[in-house]
């Protein structure tokens, strides 16, 4: 069962993994490497489960984090072009 | 050749090469830069590769499991990681001092800058 | 002060949680773990009634089986649009009202909007929020309100029902 | 994988150049949990899919997003690559086979290590105890590299940066201004 | 028995929302239509694995983990979709939709 | 105060406790599963990316000023070595743990848990300085 959704996930990875290179804009890449983060995550579960020993789970949390702040960094980034605060306007938290 | 058992290598070597020619042949230092951070992950993967063993499992001791992979290439390589990234912070500092110094990152105008200089 | 001790607790459940190893040398690291942390969030000024909203937990657990049920069932809806022909899919962008007191309210119902596949809250204004829609039938949905009365309901118990169309 | 390091290629826009190689650091990643390295995967997902994307993110911003050559092949150094690349498949026919437990590799002191630890060290996870005690010297060399690319950094971009451009005459918004 | 029955189910669902999330990525027509499909992932997907994962693996640490990952995700997914989303409208990507029921075509907030 | 936006900054508050928890429990745990010095050290770094990131780099350096990132980033290599140097005077070699307690597999342990704080004190002030070095440049 395993297996069969390993495979499932791997093709879905193969997907997102076209759409990021045809993307059209820098959106669908984003949104591409965003997709491709959670299937990073749920084939790390189910190779845990496939190999037996699934107390792996804090890898496939780790990845949940870095996908988020990854994601928000690069919107930031390509919203203000900086990675830094936008001076003079009352945007804390604005994206 | 032995076709199945030697196929890592042969993926390895493929992966270093690309990286290889985006570090020669590409003019843009951030590229550069990229093309270094595959040559290492395909070291990264030769030397995990070369630790692996067949019906293995993960080097954490548990009951009931008896082989284990090969934990010393992962210590070497887990050091190697942070280095790697140490490095690519580094390198990127310089990057952007040369682009305040020369006013771009592509590597033919910054010599033709310097040859500029040179003459003067 | 009080929040940041709730917080601390918490945390440190979240270690026991995790850990699963419980000899004493460990949990004591937890505890360490935790009051550093609470003290960082403290510091960081995280730990107020945005960042930690103790007072809205017993409702949320009323509220999160009915949003679960919803996104299922757009799900659903969702992926035949997806399977079906093109000509199913007529996107749609609608302006609805968000009538919630708080900002946590407004986050908890633009969230829960782009949770059900189907819509996703673009902007977030002074209580006004866009929605890109899939098919006119979410859209639809959304401007019925029922969605928009739960997470009002969710932030005041008294909250007197509006008139829904 | 190699999709993306190809493409990587002849992408112009660096900052999808930049996404495709964060994906590209994700897969290594679940490439090192099938070969059972979880300690591995762990630091190359919170390394190079993370910080490394920002970081060179943050060069973007200080720099530019666009290349401005136009990619072409490039003949000589392609029949270099060609060239090694050969030499290097020729030379992995004497490489044991993968998976093989008895390489070399394999026999030399890791038998050692996964034997003894656990009674020596009373952790079960032998990549840590390896880390920090059997190869306790290299792990301290290391962190001295990263300490000293933390200064290096500090130095590039730090203090003596911002006084040289305040020399110039820019003016620098005072919040900005902050010695690093 | 039972019990495993329910896993398989749970994440063969998942596993099928999971390629139409995909296919739907590279089928739909524009960025904001593509989100849609991410969310079909992020949501049935990832949540309908890993309560299978949950099931199979029975009451133990595994299970306490992948819940705390489905909460995290729970939380974190339409965050950052809804981030790219507003960032891909403020970054002049004209959604392409049958209709705009809007007042006035300027996004909220915006301050121009 | 009335910011037009709102989902970023809630959600962020609530979740960052929660992560530096999660690398503080990676940190401890090392020991017994994957993780250790520095991936704990990578994370603490990106929670406080995080938070940089969405309440601005000006309130990051007040919650960790540019003096407490300096004396972190020695303070873990201190330790480090510190560990070793006093394995010295104890009687050992450098690095030596056996006799840091009477027990060498508690002195081990010791050893190693003392080691894995120091690399990840380092790695995380490593990470926070590089990541405000960065952000902090003007174009």
């Amino acid at each position: 069962m395993f297996v069969a959704a390993s495979i499932a996930i791997l093709i879905a990875m193969l997907l997102a993994i076209v759409r990021a290179v045809l993307g059209p804009t820098i959106y669908d890449r984003i949104l591409a490497i965003n997709t491709f983060g959670t299937k990073a995550l749920l084939l790390i579960a189910t190779i845990g489960f496939l190999t037996e020993r699934p107390e792996f789970m804090d890898l496939a949390l780790v990845y949940a984090l870095i996908n988020f702040i990854a994601t928000i960094a690069i919107m930031k980034f390509f919203r203000f072009s900086h990675l830094g605060y936008p001076q003079g306007k009352d945007e804390i938290g604005d994206l | 050749m032995d076709f199945p058992g030697l196929i890592n290598y042969w993926i390895v070597i493929i992966l270093m090469m690309v990286g290889f020619y985006i570090v020669i042949a590409q003019g843009n230092l951030i590229k550069k830069i990229i093309g270094l951070n595959i040559f290492q992950v395909s070291v990264f993967i030769f030397y995990i590769t070369v630790g692996k063993v067949s019906d293995g499992s993960a080097p954490i001791m548990a009951a009931g499991i008896d082989t284990y992979s090969n934990p010393l290439p992962h210590v070497l390589i887990l050091t190697a990681i942070v280095v790697g990234v140490a490095t690519t912070a580094l390198g990127l500092a310089m990057i952007v001092r040369i682009r305040t110094a020369y006013n771009s990152i592509e590597s033919d105008e910054i010599e033709r800058a310097e040859i500029l200089e040179d003459d003067k | 002060m009080f929040r940041s001790i709730f917080l601390a607790v918490v945390l440190f459940l979240l270690w026991l949680v995790l850990s699963g190893i419980y000899t004493p040398i460990l949990i004591s690291f937890g505890v360490l773990s935790a009051i550093i942390v609470a003290w960082i969030a403290y510091r960081m000024d995280v730990a107020d009634h945005e960042g930690f909203p103790i007072q809205l937990s017993w409702k949320a657990v009323s509220y999160w089986p009915w949003l679960i049920v919803e996104i299922i069932k757009s799900n659903i809806a969702v992926a035949g649009l997806i399977l079906g022909s093109r000509e199913n899919i007529k996107p749609i962008l609608i302006r609805i009202p968000a009538n919630q007191k708080t900002e946590l309210g407004q986050v908890t119902y633009a969230n829960s909007i782009t949770l059900t596949p189907g819509t996703v809250s673009i902007a977030v204004g002074e209580n006004m929020i866009d929605v890109h829609s899939l098919s006119k039938a979410a859209a639809e949905d959304l401007k019925q309100g029922v969605m928009h009365d739960k997470v009002c309901r969710l932030e005041d118990l008294n909250y007197p029902l509006p008139k829904t169309k | 994988m190699l999709l993306t390091g190809i493409s990587v290629i002849f992408i112009r826009n660096l900052f999808a150049v930049v996404v495709l190689a964060g994906m590209f650091s994700l897969l290594a990643a679940v490439l090192y949990v099938v070969l059972d390295a979880v300690d591995v995967a762990f630091t190359e997902a919170a390394v190079g899919a993370g910080i490394s994307t920002l970081l060179l993110l943050g060069t973007l911003a200080l720099t530019t997003d666009k290349e401005l050559a136009k990619t072409k092949i490039k003949i000589i150094p392609l029949l270099l690559v060609i060239f090694t690349g050969s030499v290097l498949i020729l030379g992995t026919r004497d490489m044991p086979n993968f998976g093989d437990a008895k390489a070399p590799a394999n026999l030399h002191v890791a038998p050692r290590y996964i034997e003894e630890s656990m009674k020596e060290t009373g952790l079960p996870n032998m990549v840590t105890s390896v880390l920090a005690s059997y190869r306790g010297y290299d792990t301290f060399g290391e962190v001295v590299v990263i300490f000293t690319a933390a200064i290096g950094v500090l130095i590039l971009l730090g203090q003596g940066y911002r006084k040289s451009r305040r020399g110039s005459g820019k003016i620098i918004n005072k919040n900005s201004g902050e010695a690093e | 028995m039972a019990v495993e029955v329910i896993s398989w189910l749970f994440v063969g669902i998942g596993s099928l929302f999971l390629l139409i999330g995909a296919i739907g990525l590279l089928r739909l027509g524009d960025i904001f239509a593509r989100i849609h499909a991410a969310g079909l992932i992020d949501t049935m997907g990832l949540g309908f694995l890993i309560l299978g994962m949950c099931f199979y693996s029975g009451f133990t640490l595994v299970t306490a983990k992948l819940i705390i990952i489905g909460i995290f995700m729970f939380f974190a997914s339409p965050v950052s979709t809804h981030a790219l989303s507003k960032a891909a409208l403020d970054g002049n990507i004209k959604p392409e939709v049958d209709e705009d029921q809007r007042p006035d075509k300027r996004r909220l907030g915006a301050e121009e | 105060m009335m910011t037009r936006h709102t989902i970023l900054r809630v959600i962020a508050k609530f979740m960052i406790p929660y992560i530096l928890l999660f690398a503080l429990y990676v940190q401890f745990h090392g020991d017994f599963g994957p993780g250790g010095g520095f991936q704990a050290g990578v994370i603490f770094a990106a929670g406080f990316i995080l938070y940089s990131l969405i309440f601005g780099i000006e309130n990051g350096r007040k919650v960790m000023p540019p003096w407490l990132r300096r004396a972190l980033l020695s303070i873990g290599v201190i330790i480090f070595g510190g560990t070793g140097l006093f394995g010295l005077i104890l009687g050992g070699n450098f690095l030596d743990y056996n006799v840091l307690l009477e027990n060498p597999v508690a002195g081990q342990h010791l050893g190693i848990l003392l080691v894995e704080l120091g690399v990840g004190i380092t790695v995380s002030a490593t990470m926070i300085t590089i990541f405000f070095v960065f952000a902090s440049q003007d174009q």
